[in-house]
């Protein structure tokens, strides 16, 4: 008996130290995308660019609350991502976040948002459906949609004579939104898509999809997917002696894609909402803070956004307070709103509307625009 | 008519014949030995018997029924069952529920009835165990004691006799019983051989069949024996007479 | 009866300490307090157990089996009413519960009849799929899509019945693990279930209570809407451990064992192997099934990647890690190995390479796990001494 | 289809086949020496690449010419995953014997998961697929529709040839013989004064260096490795070995190109071609349930 009573004792004990845990004053934001994984260059760039936004904040000594960033990471898998969306959102100590680089990522977890009552700013991902599909309060996005992208695209691509073409996406609805959106803008301008090709990002091999892709003779092989998956494909290309164009989305402008395609990624097209990093109005600035932060990883292409939507967040928490429901109103009201990305007005959806579309291709080793390019130049050509 | 009666059976395995063309008949209350060198085929013909292997001619038949394709389970219904060269009881297991495997056609193995009928299902096991200590009792009264611990805590012994017993609970019709006393001392070998003469006093009219090497226990404990030798039967007969056969003399006991 | 009622007592003792562990493992989030409830409990059972008081306890719960359930359950709901504002430790609770099941399901399947099921996870995503596509297509009440998507997990499982029944050992192995491969491809490149993207899942409503809204708990103020969800994955739980529990301790279990030690001998005496397998791999899909369904109305979101080959490893690992054929040893591994990682942010990213690490130390050292598997008892009272 | 694309589908299968068939027969020898299942396989497979990717970025820092560093590569990656491969079995896989045979399956699959977790949390930014540099020639051979490429061509080669090195080995050494007895009757080679643990272990750092030419050629082929690469090549190593029959070499070879067949038919039969992997684990099944202990292997009875 008298070893129950020590165990209820230490019970007791173990109860009254709990009953002491101390409350912190920090307001938190969460940052969510991903950190490890095939596309985690992107994700870790976000994260330095949140943190750098919220590190910048707590040393100016002028903001009313002291902020903490949760970093989580999804993987850039959908599951795993409501898993992290949920964790995030059901903690009362955070009051709102910067959220998915991953379209597929972002589908799953709006409804989760929205559930909770979590206002979030999407700072990667492009897929429109994320802030048209619903009618989610909860739901900002400072970065544009795929849509504008593929309409550039289509016709820079039929402008440089280029006519047929064979879709390869990953599936996701990131890919397969890709695939919708380049077909929709590419049939009136007379281009054809000789064959869609569904695969799995996961896949190793995909010779078999290239063989029949060989036999269809495109001009140019369009890609829907993440830098990862890009990579082997177009290293398997060479391995069929494949000369097609090789034209990406957004997913495949990070500087992974140039490490793991090597020489290989020489010439390969892509297209961008948003312009250039170091073009942004506040770009140099942003440059420079994440220089002097010592970051381990750059920023990557969608770096500054995360940067923009963590500044609008902690602006919107200075004016009406650490409170979701506050915070979510002040957000849906954003118009005209400065940053470093230029104005952010979001419409009734909570998008941001961003005109520029940047065209990007490899040159040397390094994602070029292509007006600055010595394609655009004439003194290097494309494979066909 | 013969309780079992077996007809030119033969078993081979590839081009090699484990039992070769075997004729054999059993009556009630038999106890008959069956010797033979190694790989004789002895086990083989216990294993075609109770349907583990399927023979490819001959016949077997009990109570004038063909049984030659039975399976192993319909083997044990028309009252056939045995026990093993290598024990094949479940150490893990105690001592009941090894024994009560044995009583597997009187147990109702219904799943709605195991799950819901639990004061129907405790009420035999009740009856059960009382069926198992009431055998044991008979063969060795130490053994009760021991009814619900595992049988990897009992001796080698008694765990020969555990598995006689479990074959015994089922009331067979026929015993096969696989070289009871490997890996026992001849003082065991004894006292096993001891319970079970004293169990077929009491149930004259099972009908039992004994591989041995040991041929004392051959001459003490049967009234005929069957020798074969690559799986041929050589001969048949009381084991003083068959044992003064040259053949067997050769084949087996390696004399002049 | 002094003896009676210190036998109630001790089990509500019994059931208070170990809810008030589960409870602070939950709530708690500091990774310093963690370690200090997992330590504290470590430390429980060795004193315990060098004291031989988890013997006895086992015995006295033993004893009296209903008493102990109905204890323990109502700790469980109390658990659950504590935590009733906590969504993500809500959450956690019922994930574990619903992995509970289906190590329940395994151990019939892995510790009873000895078919090693490395497609656990395929089976609950079989549940989870179906749930997902009945609410979307079928107009049925939500009870009967659970009961549903157990039963479509049962049946597909039914296709490997016979490559299964066929092989033996390392070949069953690969049957299994074939089909957790084809399973989860298949989601993949099948785009009407949603391919790698996943599909959405609406949440269950029964009798008008709708589980995806948070409830008015009366005087404890409102819950999280996983506390409904929590006590249903509870009593599924509860419903599988008495179930399976009761089949251990009578003649299936019995033939089970027999089967599993050996056919031969088992079909010598009239069991017939295969009907025995059949049974245990499809009640143990059932399982899986029923509470992937649970699962995937919970979660709002099912994606192949949440039913990978690691995940099927997971389960088998808890159902050896607590101890191959107990079934209450499934409880406590099923704790550790879904929750720990979760709680201690620390180890998070390393929690595959800890949790791979433990589970070859356990399998090196102590291969029966931590609760090794006591004897069959037909009915609480066999065996002791009146 | 023209017979130019019939025959790049078929080279295409022959490098799979290749690389499957070294996993498997890795597989075969382990399972014919000790009866058990290594489920790390894939992992060192993975491994292997790893080491190989490691040395050479080693070497071409202070500047080794690639020619070089091609053999020094596959030097590295076979001595370190054949010492791996000991390791496993003196430390993980011998202590077992006596336990049940899925406890070893379990605690090697246990020991692949720390690999592969301890590459992608140790390994600089392990977690990203790395290009894998490229040592072998590339010229290419055009014949009508078929492009064939040297570099294929070399690897095949090579793990045609690992395979016949492997086959000589076990029929022609000493030690091949000694391996061999165990794998029928170890009792009597223990008798015969083989060195029991010696060829076992012997046994195992062969078939784990066979894995590491498969992870170094499936490098040199796909020009990228990543870290999860062993798991699903493992699956199909270990199906592979199961169809052709565990403990048969010839079983292992012909299960390797068995399941490439399947995956390139599969990907020409199906629109989709990503459902070539559902199209062969089915057909695995199915053979199974036709051949229980495989397509080659002798039905052995159980003894009673």
């Amino acid at each position: 008996m008298n070893k129950v009573i020590v165990k209820i004792l230490l019970m007791a004990f173990l109860a009254t130290l709990i009953g002491c845990s101390d409350s912190s004053n920090k307001v938190k934001i969460t940052f969510i995308g991903p950190l490890t994984g095939g596309v985690s260059a992107g994700g870790l760039g976000g994260r330095n660019s949140a943190e750098l936004a919220v590190r910048l904040r707590n040393a100016s000594g002028q903001s009313k609350y002291s902020y903490e960033l949760v970093p989580l990471d999804d993987e850039c898998k959908p599951n795993i991502g409501v898993q992290v969306a949920t964790k995030a959102s059901a903690d009362p100590a955070v009051i709102a976040g910067v959220t998915h680089y991953c379209s597929a990522v972002a589908m799953g977890t709006v409804d989760i948002y929205h559930k909770f009552g979590l206002p979030v700013i999407v700072w990667g991902a492009v897929l429109p459906d994320i802030t048209y599909a619903n009618d989610y309060k909860e739901i900002h996005r400072v970065n544009g949609t795929m849509i504008n992208q593929n309409e550039v695209a289509a016709n820079f691509m039929v402008e440089r004579g280029y006519k047929t073409w064979a879709v390869i996406h990953d599936t996701t609805d990131y890919g397969k939104g890709h695939n919708e959106y380049f077909s929709k803008s590419l049939s009136p301008l007379g281009g054809k898509i000789l064959g869609t090709f569904a695969v799995n990002a996961e896949q190793q091999d995909f010779t078999a999809e290239l063989t029949q892709i060989k036999r269809l003779n495109p001009d140019v092989i369009y890609f829907g997917g993440l830098a990862p998956t890009g990579v082997r494909i177009r290293a398997q290309m060479e391995k069929l002696a494949m000369d097609q164009v090789f034209q990406g989305t957004s997913g495949i402008v990070s500087d992974a894609f140039i490490e793991g395609a090597g020489d290989l990624a020489e010439g390969v097209l892509a297209f961008r909402e948003g312009a250039p990093t170091e073009k942004l109005p506040g770009g140099a600035v942003f440059i420079e803070k994440y220089t002097e932060a010592n970051f381990n990883e750059p920023p990557e292409a969608y770096g500054a956004f995360s940067f923009a939507a963590a500044n609008l967040i902690m602006d919107a928490i200075e004016k009406v307070g650490p409170d979701r429901i506050a915070v979510m109103a002040e957000l849906n009201a954003t118009n005209d709103h400065d940053s470093i990305i230029g104005k952010i007005s979001f419409d009734d959806h909570g998008q941001n509307t961003v005109a520029v579309i940047t065209k990007y291709v490899i040159q040397d080793g390094k994602w070029v625009v292509w007006e600055d390019s010595s394609y655009a130049a004439g003194a290097k050509r494309l494979t066909r | 008519m013969s309780l079992l009666s077996v007809d030119r059976l033969t078993v081979s395995f590839g081009g090699l014949r484990a039992l070769d063309e075997f004729s054999f008949s059993l009556s009630e209350g038999d106890f008959v030995g069956l010797i033979g060198p190694n790989g004789s085929g002895k086990t083989t013909f216990f294993n075609a018997l109770t349907g583990i292997y399927k023979p490819q001619f001959g016949s077997v038949s009990v109570d004038g029924n063909d049984v030659t394709k039975a399976s192993p389970q319909a083997m044990y219904e028309v009252g056939v069952t045995r026990t093993f060269q290598r024990l094949r009881l479940v150490p893990s297991l105690s001592v009941f529920d090894n024994l009560i495997v044995g009583s597997q056609r009187g147990l109702n193995t219904n799943l709605w009835w195991n799950i819901f009928k639990r004061a129907g299902l405790r009420k035999k096991v009740d009856e059960e165990l009382s069926r198992c200590s009431d055998l044991l009792s008979q063969f060795n009264p130490r053994l009760v004691g021991t009814l619900l611990s595992p049988v990897s805590t009992l001796s080698m012994i008694d765990r020969r006799r555990i598995e006689v017993c479990r074959a015994l609970i089922s009331q067979p019709r026929i015993l096969l019983l696989d070289e009871p006393s490997a890996g026992m001392t001849h003082e065991e070998t004894r006292m096993l051989m001891e319970d079970l003469l004293t169990w077929k006093e009491r149930s004259p009219s099972l009908a039992i069949v004994l591989i041995e090497h040991e041929m004392g226990v051959i001459d003490r404990v049967t009234n005929r024996c069957v020798v074969l030798n690559y799986g041929k039967k050589i001969a048949e007969g009381e084991y003083q007479i068959v044992s003064q056969d040259p053949l067997v003399k050769t084949a087996y006991l390696g004399e002049e | 009866m002094a003896n009676f009622v210190k036998g109630h007592f001790l089990i509500t003792i019994l059931a208070t300490i170990a809810g008030l562990f589960v409870y602070f493992f939950l709530h708690l989030e500091r990774s310093w307090e963690i370690v200090l409830v997992v330590g504290l409990a470590v430390l429980t059972m060795v004193v315990s157990r060098r004291k031989n008081l988890i013997a006895r306890a086992q015995e006295t719960c033993l004893q009296k089996p209903k008493f102990s359930i109905s204890v323990f359950f109502v700790a469980a709901v109390a658990i659950i009413f504590a935590l009733r504002s906590e969504h993500f430790a809500l959450l956690m609770l019922t994930t574990v519960l619903l992995y509970i099941t289906v190590c329940f399901g395994l151990t019939a399947q892995f510790g009873f009849v000895g078919l090693v099921n490395f497609a656990g996870i395929a089976f609950f995503g079989i549940g989870a799929y179906t749930t997902a596509v009945l609410y979307q297509y079928a107009a049925i009440p939500d009870f009967l899509i659970i009961l549903a998507s157990g039963l479509v997990a049962a049946v597909i499982g039914s296709i490997l019945i016979l490559p299964i029944l066929r092989t033996k050992g390392h070949y069953a192995a690969l049957i299994t693990i074939a089909f957790g491969v084809l399973f989860r491809t298949f989601l993949e490149v099948n785009d009407t279930l949603g391919g790698p993207q996943g599909l959405k899942v609406d949440g269950i409503s029964v009798f008008g209570l709708s589980f995806n809204e948070n409830i008015n708990l009366g005087l404890l103020g409102t819950g999280s809407s996983y506390v409904t969800y929590s006590i249903l994955a509870l009593v599924l739980c509860l419903v599988t451990f008495v179930f399976v529990r009761r089949m251990e301790n009578s003649w299936v279990g019995l033939n089970m064992d027999m089967v599993r030690h050996d056919e031969i001998a088992a079909a010598s005496f009239g069991i017939h192997p295969p009907s025995w397998k059949i049974l245990a791999f499809t009640l143990g899909n059932f399982f899986a099934g029923l509470a992937g369904s649970i699962y995937a109305s919970m979660s709002g979101f099912i994606a192949p990647a949440s039913f990978n080959f690691a995940d099927s490893l997971v389960l088998v690992s808890i159902v050896l890690l607590g101890g191959l054929g107990n079934v209450f040893s499934v409880i406590p591994a099923a704790f550790l190995v879904v929750v720990l990682p979760e709680k201690l942010q620390l180890i998070q990213e390393y929690r595959l390479l800890i949790f791979g690490i433990v589970v070859i130390l356990i399998l090196r050292f102590k291969p029966s796990g931590i609760m090794p598997r006591g004897a069959r008892r037909y009915y609480p009272s066999l065996g002791v001494k009146k | 289809m023209d017979l130019g694309f019939l025959a790049q589908f078929f080279v295409n299968g022959l490098v799979l086949g290749v690389i499957y068939a070294l996993v498997a027969v890795g597989f075969t020898l382990f399972f014919g020496v000790l009866d058990v299942i290594k489920f790390s396989h894939g992992d060192v497979l993975m491994l292997g690449a790893f080491t190989a990717l490691a040395t050479y970025l080693g070497l071409s820092d202070i500047g080794v010419a690639p020619g070089v560093a091609l053999i020094l590569v596959f030097v590295a990656g076979i001595a370190g995953m054949a010492f791996v491969g000991a390791i496993v079995c003196k430390f993980l896989v011998l202590p077992l014997r006596g336990a049940p045979q899925l406890n070893t399956l379990l605690i090697t699959l246990m020991f692949g998961t720390v690999i592969r977790e301890s590459v992608r949390l140790f390994y600089p930014s392990g977690s990203n697929p790395k290009p894998f540099p490229k040592l072998l020639p590339d010229n290419a051979f055009e014949f009508g529709n078929l492009t064939l490429r040297l570099d294929s061509c070399i690897i095949v080669l090579l793990g045609i040839l690992a395979i016949i090195f492997t086959q000589l080995f076990i029929q022609k050494t000493k030690f091949g013989l000694a391996i061999r007895a165990v794998a029928q009757d170890e009792e009597t080679a223990r008798l015969m004064g083989v060195n029991f643990k010696t060829v076992v272990l012997l046994t195992f750092a062969l078939g784990s260096a066979l894995a590491a030419v498969g992870g170094i050629s499936t490098g040199l082929y796909y020009q990228e490795i990543n870290f999860a690469m062993g798991l699903m090549l493992g699956l199909i190593g270990f199906s592979s070995a199961v169809l052709g029959g565990l403990g048969s070499l010839y079983g292992a070879i012909a299960g390797g190109f068995l399941f490439a067949a399947l995956q390139t038919v599969g990907a020409v039969w199906f629109a989709v071609p990503a459902y070539k992997d559902v199209f062969a684990f089915a057909v695995v099944i199915m053979l199974m349930a036709w051949r229980p202990t495989g397509l080659l292997a002798e039905r052995n009875e159980e003894r009673v």
